[in-house]
């Protein structure tokens, strides 16, 4: 009988040639290593490396993040730790994993300490689909994309473990808000993504990724615009993070936390904009595909703007209230993203197999559309938000010179 | 079936983040509504009334200093308007341009910490908070230039101020002038028109004109709710009413009124500090005041317009070196008069929007 | 510029309305009986020509034989001014009638009173220490608090 | 429209991203300082004090304790006191200027330095020793014949006694 994960060996060229390195690695003409351990190691090996290439990469993030956002605000940011600062997230985490890790007297233990661990599970998850660049990636799963919702939604599950066995009145808000947040924006999220699924024909993100003649992000521009606010939102950055806004819950769902623990949320919050990053890179930036630069760069240089962008807006506004973050999930996510999902349906159906002019004039209709619905909803927005006349005029006069010396 | 909750109460500091300073209130939320407000203070008061009844008149200005410590100049120039009052003094026509040059300068200083920390509370990152504090920087640096501290000054005496203007401080203050009316363009660029903002605070925490007047509010709280009470107009000081300037007024009294006061108040102040500059003649600096002031016996009330409402000391003499009682009127202490009226029925979010826009300062609250 | 109103005339207004209310009274300022207050305040803020709408401040001095309570009152449509004051006598269980009725803003500053002068408001809805912690010994803006009694 | 204030907000804060940062490094390089700076280290003139404790008794803390025995020298006033102690207690201070203010004789000035952590408030306190061994550089707060002189105490020579004037 066949064993069960040969399937997932054929998937993926890389992985097989490195199962097949132990698999046949014979010793004296005798294998040591069964199958089921080579399936193993190989697998491991794999994995241990794509794990770890992210959060390295996600520290250096968190270091460009921080010196980013000082320059947004007209400061250095962190510069002192070796070479332009370059070795602050070590000493963050030096500093982190050495300090106390305090536990409140009353908390659900086990709750308690599961739950950073469940919390950092799905930003990593993500990236076991996501393709890197040419045939590169951990598995081509063939309902990639559904995989991807999935895992998306744990951190909802982690974060009311946190808020609720900290046993503090904020931590519980931040979760409650956190979960009532992440079910409202799931909805929009998952209509705007079939949009693409229905062009692509496909679940699996490599399918998606070559099914992009031209990026969708052109021919979904409402879907592109519906699904950036929903992984904003899933994500809890601004301006949507009620879940830890730190001007009203202290911390949110961590307050309680200390130490490695809280570190652990950190690095799980950072690791996610790179998860978005690559998911917004795949579904409507053309993926790994790029002229003249090798794939892998092309990806990554991708992943880097759209992470610029996000950090861009997080840096810039304010935060929004929490009944408003749900009236603009319902009220206006919600039906453009059925509207989107129409139009795209329909099209689909006229046109089948589309030749190049027929895409064009797609890309042509869905933006006209896509503006017009964006106007007609911001004035639909703006009419309690009418502008008032400034309170008082600033009226210019002729100084006199105060450079003479009184 | 109606779903069984209770009401959550929660302590909202001393230490939390946007309670600016060391503020207590015990808060009773239904879900995310808030159903009752008990504000606690207290934790930084130092007996400031009871300290100046030790102090001679002249070492009072430095306890003043750490009132309302990011607008020293209006709490020096309140204590030494109420001395002169108490005394009977005048001071020279040269101080009292300098005087409330500064105390303008002041206000503009004020205004951008009230306006930066409100919109941090907004949860915008701290970018506008550093965007205020760069150019309240350079304020503070033409404070250093005056009087050699940039926090507490200690920079008016009774009867004038203590030294004239370093030569190097005219073009500081003019390239200033020239520079800051595009600062604060660049603030309501930034942050007015965003529609977050705007949907965020229009319509949260009104306070009615009425409250506001029955509830004691001052300043800007008191001018965003439409009610046109300035002491540089109704009562002016100095030299206040030879300046030609306009007390901007909101219509509703929300939040969003409260912030775009401070914007409109900070170009207001800087229209006079350009007059100041402009009618300002050479001349002494200080009244000829003995070194330990002696009032005659009695009691004087002074006021001035401070950045956060109306400042006034209260202060019975008898005859000695020393106040016999030096009694603070603190506008962020009376401000707070009214909170409950504009929290009941908000959502946790808007009330730490609107204690953001009441602008209060803890070391003036507890005194 | 406010006006400050004469306080002989305002006496005469009071002793019209409330007679036996006025205890003295000076160009400047006038002296009310303590147990009156509520009553002239009421006057003071009901009567058309005066209007007095806004409490400035409240504070209270300590001249070791008695207590002077003075009340800064403030008319925004008339811009007037004036000084209200009454003396109580004694340094035990003294007690003025609370004007939190008539303005709101006399909530905080009374409570001040009572917590450092030790003055108390009777129809107060929240008579306790403001500044200072529950169970702190003694009234420390009196001028015979040296240190905290044991 | 709805989004426009955003856009422009965004605007704002991508101008910044390419401005000159509006901060230092502090102990690499420091803001400049005004030459009125109200600094630490108290600048005293031992042969100008008459010890009239004028400033001790208008300094608002009580901080500075001075002590002294008849029979002094002052050349400018003539009969004096002979100082032994003259303590500044600087960890209560709070530089509001007063001594200086208050001295007759121009014989205390602030000084213009700011870094003077210690681990122990007892080595907050300047001795006496210290204050006469000093590197004298005044700062020129509510001493006007300094200003005059246009003296910086950042960048200007130390002063002796006679230079200070009145």
């Amino acid at each position: 009988m066949e064993p069960i994960y040969v399937p997932f060996r054929e998937a993926n060229s890389f992985y097989r040639n490195l199962y097949d390195l132990f698999a046949e690695w014979s010793f004296w003409g005798v294998s040591p290593i069964p199958d089921w351990l080579a399936y193993f190691l190989a697998g491991f090996l794999i994995v241990f490396a794509v794990v770890n290439t992210v959060v390295i990469v996600t520290t250096i993030g968190t270091w460009v993040e921080r010196r980013l956002i000082g320059r947004f605000q007209s400061r250095l940011g962190p510069n002192r730790w070796g070479p332009w600062g370059l070795l602050t997230p070590v000493a963050d985490a030096v500093k982190l994993l050495s300090k106390e890790d305090t536990r409140p007297e009353g908390v659900d233990r086990w709750v308690f300490n599961l739950a950073p661990l469940v919390f950092i599970v799905s930003p990593l998850l993500v990236f076991a689909v996501i393709p890197f660049g040419k045939n590169t990636y951990i598995a081509n799963l063939n309902i990639g994309i559904l995989f991807i919702i999935a895992v998306t939604t744990v951190p909802t599950i982690a974060m009311f473990m946190a808020g609720w066995a900290s046993g503090n009145r904020y931590s519980l808000f931040g979760a409650m808000r956190g979960v009532a947040q992440l079910v409202s924006y799931e909805v929009p999220m998952v209509l705007s993504i079939v949009g693409v699924l229905l062009l692509a024909g496909s679940l699996s993100l490599v399918d998606i990724v070559e099914a992009q003649r031209i990026p969708f992000i052109l021919l979904q521009p409402l879907g592109f615009f519906i699904f950036l606010l929903a992984i904003s939102a899933e994500m809890n950055r601004s301006p949507f993070d009620i879940v830890e806004a730190d001007s009203e819950l202290v911390a949110g769902f961590h307050t309680e936390y200390s130490g490695m623990k809280w570190g652990t949320f950190q690095l799980a919050e950072f690791i996610a904009p790179f998860g978005a990053a690559s998911i917004i890179t795949t579904l409507f930036l053309k993926g790994w595909d790029g002229p003249l630069l090798p794939s892998h760069l092309w990806f990554f240089l991708k992943v880097c703007f759209v992470w610029f962008v996000l950090l861009w807006i997080r840096a810039t506004l304010p935060r929004l209230r929490v009944d408003q973050i749900m009236g603009l999930a319902w009220k206006f996510l919600f039906p453009l993203g059925i509207l989107n999902l129409f139009i795209t349906a329909a099209e689909v159906l006229v046109w089948e197999t589309p030749t190049t002019v027929q895409l064009w004039a797609m890309v042509g209709i869905n933006w006209v559309i896509a503006i017009v619905c964006l106007v007609a909803v911001s004035h639909l927005m703006s009419d309690k938000l009418s502008t008032r006349a400034p309170l008082a005029p600033f009226p210019v006069r002729v100084r006199r010179d105060l450079r003479e010396v009184r | 079936m109606p779903i069984r909750t209770e009401p959550v109460t929660i302590n909202l500091g001393p230490q939390h983040p946007s309670t600016h300073g060391v503020f207590r209130m015990r808060i009773t939320f239904d879900g995310e509504i808030i159903l009752d407000v008990e504000p606690i203070f207290g934790y930084l008061h130092r007996g400031s009334e009871k300290l100046a009844e030790e102090r001679t008149y002249t070492q009072v200005i430095t306890l003043t200093d750490r009132l309302d410590y990011v607008s020293s100049m209006s709490n020096n120039l309140a204590y030494v308007l109420a001395v002169e009052k108490l005394a009977g003094i005048n001071p020279p026509e040269r101080a009292m341009y300098m005087r409330v040059m500064v105390a303008e300068l002041q206000r503009i200083v004020s205004h951008l910490v009230a306006t930066g920390f409100f919109l941090n509370d907004l949860g915008a990152l701290a970018t506008p908070l550093m965007y205020c504090f760069r150019e309240r920087e350079k304020i503070l640096e033409m404070f250093e230039m005056l009087c050699g501290a940039r926090i507490t000054l200690s920079y008016m005496r009774v009867g004038g101020i203590f030294q004239d203007t370093p030569p190097e401080f005219w073009p500081v203050l003019s390239d200033f002038l020239d520079y800051m009316p595009g600062y604060i363009d660049e603030y309501e660029r930034l942050i007015t028109g965003n529609e977050i903002l705007l949907s965020r605070t229009k319509g949260t925490g009104i306070l009615s004109a009425e409250t506001a007047i029955n509830s004691s509010i001052s300043g800007p709280v008191l001018r965003a709710s439409g009610v046109n009470w300035d002491l540089r107009k109704a009562d002016p000081y100095d030299v206040y009413d030879r300046m030609e300037f306009d007390v901007p007024l909101g219509t509703v009294g929300d939040n969003y009124d409260r912030y775009l006061m401070r914007i409109a108040e900070m170009r207001q102040s800087l229209r006079i500090i350009e007059q100041c500059a402009d009618q300002i003649e050479d001349g002494p600096i200080k009244a000829n005041v003995p070194a330990l002031v002696r009032p005659p016996i009695g009691d004087a009330y002074g006021h001035v317009e401070a950045p956060k409402g109306e400042l006034g000391f209260y202060m019975v003499s008898d005859g000695s070196i020393a106040p016999y009682r030096f009694k603070i009127r603190s506008p962020s202490l009376l401000n707070l008069s009214a909170l409950r009226d504009m929290l009941v029925g908000c959502k946790l979010a808007d009330m730490i929007v609107t204690f953001g826009s009441i602008d209060i300062n803890m070391g003036e609250v507890d005194r | 510029m406010t006006t400050v109103l004469a306080g002989d005339v305002i006496a005469r207004r009071i002793e019209d309305s409330i007679p036996g209310a006025v205890e003295e009274s000076t160009s400047r300022d006038v002296w009310v009986k303590p147990e009156t207050i509520l009553e002239v305040c009421r006057f003071l803020k009901g009567d058309s020509a005066l209007s007095f709408d806004y409490l400035v401040s409240i504070s209270a001095v300590d001249y070791i034989e008695y207590f002077e309570m003075v009340y800064h009152l403030l008319s925004m449509p008339n811009n007037h001014s004036l000084v209200l004051k009454a003396k109580c006598w004694g340094r035990e269980d003294l007690t003025v009638p609370s004007i939190t009725s008539l303005w709101q803003g006399a909530d905080f500053q009374e409570r001040e009173v009572y917590d450092l002068m030790g003055i108390s408001f009777s129809g107060h809805y929240n008579m306790k220490r403001i500044m200072l912690w529950e169970g702190f010994p003694g009234h420390p803006q009196r001028k015979d608090y040296l240190e905290s009694p044991r | 429209m709805y989004g426009l204030g955003i856009a422009k907000g965004l605007t704002v804060t991508l101008v910044n991203l390419f401005r000159k940062p509006a901060t230092v490094q502090y102990p690499e390089e420091a803001l400049p300082q005004s030459p009125r700076f109200r600094g630490e280290e108290f600048v005293w003139y031992e042969q100008r004090c008459t010890g009239c404790a004028s400033c001790a008794k208008f300094c608002p803390l009580g901080i500075i304790k001075i002590e002294t025995h008849p029979g002094g020298t002052n050349v400018q006033e003539g009969q004096s006191f002979a100082i032994d102690v003259f303590d500044i207690d600087i960890g209560r201070c709070m530089f509001c200027g007063l001594c200086v203010e208050a001295c007759p004789y121009d014989a205390l000035f602030m000084g213009s330095g700011f870094e003077r952590g210690t681990y122990r408030r007892e080595d907050l306190v300047i001795p006496v020793e210290e204050l006469r061994q000093a590197e004298k550089r005044p700062s020129t707060w509510f001493r006007p014949q300094l200003e005059a002189k246009k003296y910086s105490p950042q960048t200007g020579q130390p002063l002796s006694w006679e230079e200070v004037g009145r």
